[in-house]
């Protein structure tokens, strides 16, 4: 146990010694290292190679870690929002949304319906975002460079989408306690409507092209295959426990923001190896797609943008300078006077990425006392080594991509 | 010199001016480009972290004998060339003689393949 | 016919008349070749990263500013684009990579994280990479929008046009790297 | 039988009776607290009984609570869900400010381990026979224990932020 304190390079050095004089093979160390074009962010794993094969591997990460518990510890709540969408970039309306709503469980406010189908339809759109870009890049990583320049031109039309919400491209900042910040203007809702009639055949012609392409069934089926029993050991969630043949998805384990209310179903793999991640995400956007046009259906026309909780949602700017209370409530709530019970809870969402939990302590104060993030990413890369122990680098790359892992969310 | 030498000498030009371009910018673009050489800049670029173990490590023998193979059966496509060009004056005879050229080397590939030449696990 | 008198004649560009036609000096001619491919070192750590591949994607197309080959790998590469934060434990390899790459080099702080560590000011992330490497441009925004990162890439390309050949063997260059004791 | 909060407390209750205490519900989600020695036994009976099941580690972290008396300053969380019946439940072991030590559950779930290695690296909490406990997020060299109350937000060594211009006076307001 003692000699897996070691610096991987030392470690491995003995390792080499030893198979040298036993059976005569040279061994090798390769430093897939924090600057590497094939790893989508910075993490480094140092790999006890014999030729094209692994034999041994770990990884360090931590190269942007920025503290944001501690930083959470210091700010008040319509602050930590920020840091929220710098966890998965890729889709940060859903971890603002689910930071959000974890700040209402915990101060039990009820949330009007149309506000929830607002909220499902930009979490999903920031789904379909999210595996936008880990479908195509994990074209990339096979060679195929035109999916993703053809498919990154609707991720624009989801930015614009959010520019027009709340203003931003990709650290999105939306929302708040109980809402929106805004009503949603009239060529949102006409985006929304032109995305979800052009893209279906973008992605048709997307998922036929690397689906059945053989070049990419070649590199892709039996790399990284992960069995349900090691997955849910290693605390995998969300597409990549999926492909392993669980259907674990929170939204419908435990439905929150009214996705009761919709049918759709959860995309399952069967041997949980890179071709079955990438069906499972491209089924996913399917599903996410079919949602979207069911909240838009049933949307209640009436309910406003965010739910009546004076104490904790700012009041418009007009209403400030013209009524008293306004003013008073806006006073508390930038100077941080605003009453928050005791308490401790967690709530889990379904980010891109897996289950995304936040584990919320509070003291009474204008700041959490502790805030906790549950990080799929930070869990599930754990098992990566394991993975890829025994198969070739080019295997390792593809897993690595295809398991979408996010620097951000990796070492928060 | 005869007139079809004469009508060569364009050709010569257009090669002296294309290397002459390339070697003249390299030329050029080694004078003017500043050079800085330090310790740090020399060593390996290892992903950003210093370089540890060295690369010169004898590596596994079925890389070579890829290499090997690819090479005989590439020399064995040059020299389908010249067969390829004239191959309707030399009509079914020059297809023999290639069919035996051939089938030559394909007992050398099955020879290879029974002996798991090839596998590369 | 039209009449010649309402005619304005355009005055022509100032290398036509003058001493010399179109003379040039040889630090703007090397300048221009420079200016005009440079080959970018995306040094992508984190949310910027991601804006700049919408950067290089179909709608922002870096491509045609003569940037669209990536060189990841130091050695082929004339400006080091750092995108995102930069951690303190990643600031050594930041510093290494930099030092690796060829001469003439430039570096580009895309992003507040990287200019000067931007929202996160904690004990783990470096305020700023101008504490470790030189920085020529700094493009602010968090993340800054593609155009911002092409605005940067172009403020850049006047810095080359306009820099001296002499410039790098020049003794203020030198005292510069001292600074940051790049030997 | 569907598991419900009570049948949990019962059996938990049962089994292992001084050990568990301070049963509470908060926000739907039963919590409870158990002794430092016991919480690997306690998990493992979570684990494996056929009632329990709870086959899922949702979650390890830690927390510092500085004011409260010194045996009990440090706790660790664990998150467990059982994914047949759908129940969450979280468990805390809380730890002396001296040597604040609890037995690694890698055995049980090997998602822990990179989890109980951030925990270390938070707060300074070491887990007995983890495989590789090294600090996983800060840099190697680093010696405090960065997530603790008393460790300011700020990095100390900064030059360039004048505090008067943050409007910070004292240190870390």
């Amino acid at each position: 146990m003692s000699d897996l304190l070691l610096v991987p390079e030392k470690r491995f050095e003995k390792q080499i010694k030893a198979t040298r004089e036993k059976d005569g093979v040279e061994l090798s160390i390769l430093n897939l290292g924090p600057t590497h074009p094939a790893t989508h962010g910075i993490f480094q794993n140092i790999l006890l190679m014999d030729g094209e094969k692994i034999i041994d591997g770990e990884g360090t990460v931590g190269y942007i870690h920025r503290a944001f518990e501690k930083i959470a510890e210091n700010r008040p709540f319509y602050q930590i929002n920020v840091l929220t969408d710098r966890l998965n970039y890729c889709s940060s309306p859903i971890n603002n949304t689910g930071w959000w709503m974890t700040v209402e469980k915990m101060l039990g406010i009820e949330i009007p319906k149309r506000v929830q189908y607002m909220r499902v339809i930009i979490m999903e759109l920031a789904r379909i975002a999210d595996h936008i870009i880990c479908s195509s890049v994990m074209g990339v990583d096979t060679g195929a460079l035109t999916g993703f320049l053809y498919v990154m031109q609707y991720r624009e039309k989801i930015y614009e989408i959010y520019e027009e919400i709340c203003g931003a491209r990709l650290t999105t900042n939306m929302g708040r306690i109980g809402g929106f910040e805004r009503e949603w203007s009239e060529t949102a809702w006409r985006k929304i409507d032109e995305f979800l009639a052009e893209f279906p055949a973008v992605w048709t012609e997307f998922e036929n092209m690397l689906s059945r392409n053989r070049i990419f069934m070649d590199r892709t089926i039996g790399a990284g295959a992960v069995d349900a029993e090691m997955a849910m050991s290693y605390g995998f969630t969300g597409p990549n426990l999926r492909a392993a043949g669980v259907d674990y998805d929170i939204r419908v384990a435990q439905p929150y923001c009214s996705y009761e209310d919709f049918e759709f179903d959860i995309p399952v793999g069967q041997n949980g190896d890179c071709y079955d991640r990438f069906c499972v995400r491209n089924a996913e956007v399917w599903e996410s797609m079919k949602i979207i046009r069911q909240a838009l259906e049933k949307m209640p026309a009436e309910g406003g943008y965010h739910a009546d909780v004076p104490d904790y949602y700012l009041p418009p700017k007009e209403e400030v300078y013209n009524n008293m209370e306004a003013l008073i409530y806006h006073f508390k709530i930038v100077m941080g006077e605003v009453p928050v019970p005791n308490t401790e809870v967690y709530h889990a969402v379904e980010g891109g990425n897996g289950e995304l939990g936040f584990y919320l302590i509070t003291n009474g104060s204008r700041v959490p006392y502790r805030l906790h993030f549950r990080r799929p990413c930070f869990i599930y890369y754990q098992a990566f080594n394991e993975i890829v122990k025994g198969r070739s680098l080019s295997d390792a790359i593809i897993t690595l991509s295809s398991m979408n892992v996010i620097a951000g969310e990796l070492d928060c | 010199m005869q007139s079809s030498q004469l009508d060569l000498i364009p050709i010569l030009m257009q090669l002296g001016l294309a290397a002459g371009f390339v070697f003249v910018t390299i030329l050029v673009s080694g004078f003017l480009g500043p050079k800085k050489a330090s310790k740090n800049k020399d060593i390996n670029f290892e992903c950003g972290i210093e370089s540890f173990g060295n690369a010169r490590v004898p590596f596994n023998v079925r890389y070579f004998l890829v290499a090997i193979l690819f090479v005989l059966f590439d020399v064995e496509v040059i020299f389908m060339y010249p067969w390829a060009i004239n191959f309707l004056e030399l009509g079914w005879e020059g297809l023999a003689k290639m069919g035996i050229f051939m089938f030559l080397l394909i007992v050398g590939l099955l020879y290879e393949f029974k002996k798991k030449g090839l596998e590369f696990e | 016919m039209s009449d010649s008198s309402n005619i304005k004649q355009v005055a022509p560009p100032e290398g036509y008349a003058g001493e010399g036609f179109f003379a040039t000096k040889l630090s703007e001619v090397v300048g221009l070749a420079r200016a005009n491919s440079m080959w970018p070192l995306p040094f992508a750590t984190s949310c910027c990263g991601i804006e700049y591949m919408a950067t290089m994607a179909a709608t922002y197309d870096i491509g045609r500013f003569g940037s669209e080959r990536m060189s990841f790998s130091p050695r082929q590469a004339d400006m080091l684009l750092v995108m995102g934060t930069i951690a303190k434990k990643m600031a050594p390899i930041l510093r290494q990579v930099y030092e690796q790459m060829a001469e003439p080099k430039w570096v580009i702080a895309v992003g507040a994280c990287a200019s000067t560590g931007g929202v996160f000011d904690t004990y783990s992330v470096l305020q700023g990479i101008d504490k470790v490497i030189p920085v020529d441009v700094y493009v602010p925004g968090c993340p800054p929008r593609p155009e911002q990162i092409l605005d940067g890439i172009l403020e850049l390309q006047n810095i080359v046009k306009n820099e001296s050949v002499r410039r790098r063997s020049s003794d203020e260059y030198k005292d510069l790297l001292n600074s940051y004791n790049i030997k | 039988m569907s598991l419900t909060n009570e049948i949990i407390q019962q059996t938990l209750s049962q089994q292992f009776a001084p050990k568990v205490e301070n049963f509470h519900i908060l926000h739907d989600m039963l919590a409870f607290e158990v002794k430092k020695d016991a919480s690997f036994e306690v998990i493992k009976f979570l684990k494996e009984d056929p009632s329990m099941n709870f086959n899922f580690l949702t979650d390890v972290c830690g927390v510092h609570y500085p004011d409260y008396e010194t045996d009990r300053q440090f706790c660790v969380v664990y998150h467990l869900h059982n994914w047949f019946n759908n129940v969450r439940i979280r468990v805390k072991v809380f730890l002396p400010a001296s040597n604040p030590e609890v037995e690694s559950i890698v055995p049980l779930y090997a998602g822990a381990n990179w989890q109980e290695r951030e925990t270390y690296d938070f707060y300074g909490i070491t887990f007995k026979n983890h495989p590789q406990l090294k600090r996983i997020l800060n840099m190697d060299e680093m010696e405090s224990f960065p997530l603790r109350k008393e460790f300011p937000l700020e990095d100390q060594g900064r030059t360039d932020k004048d505090d008067r211009f943050f409007g910070r006076t004292g240190p870390n307001c």
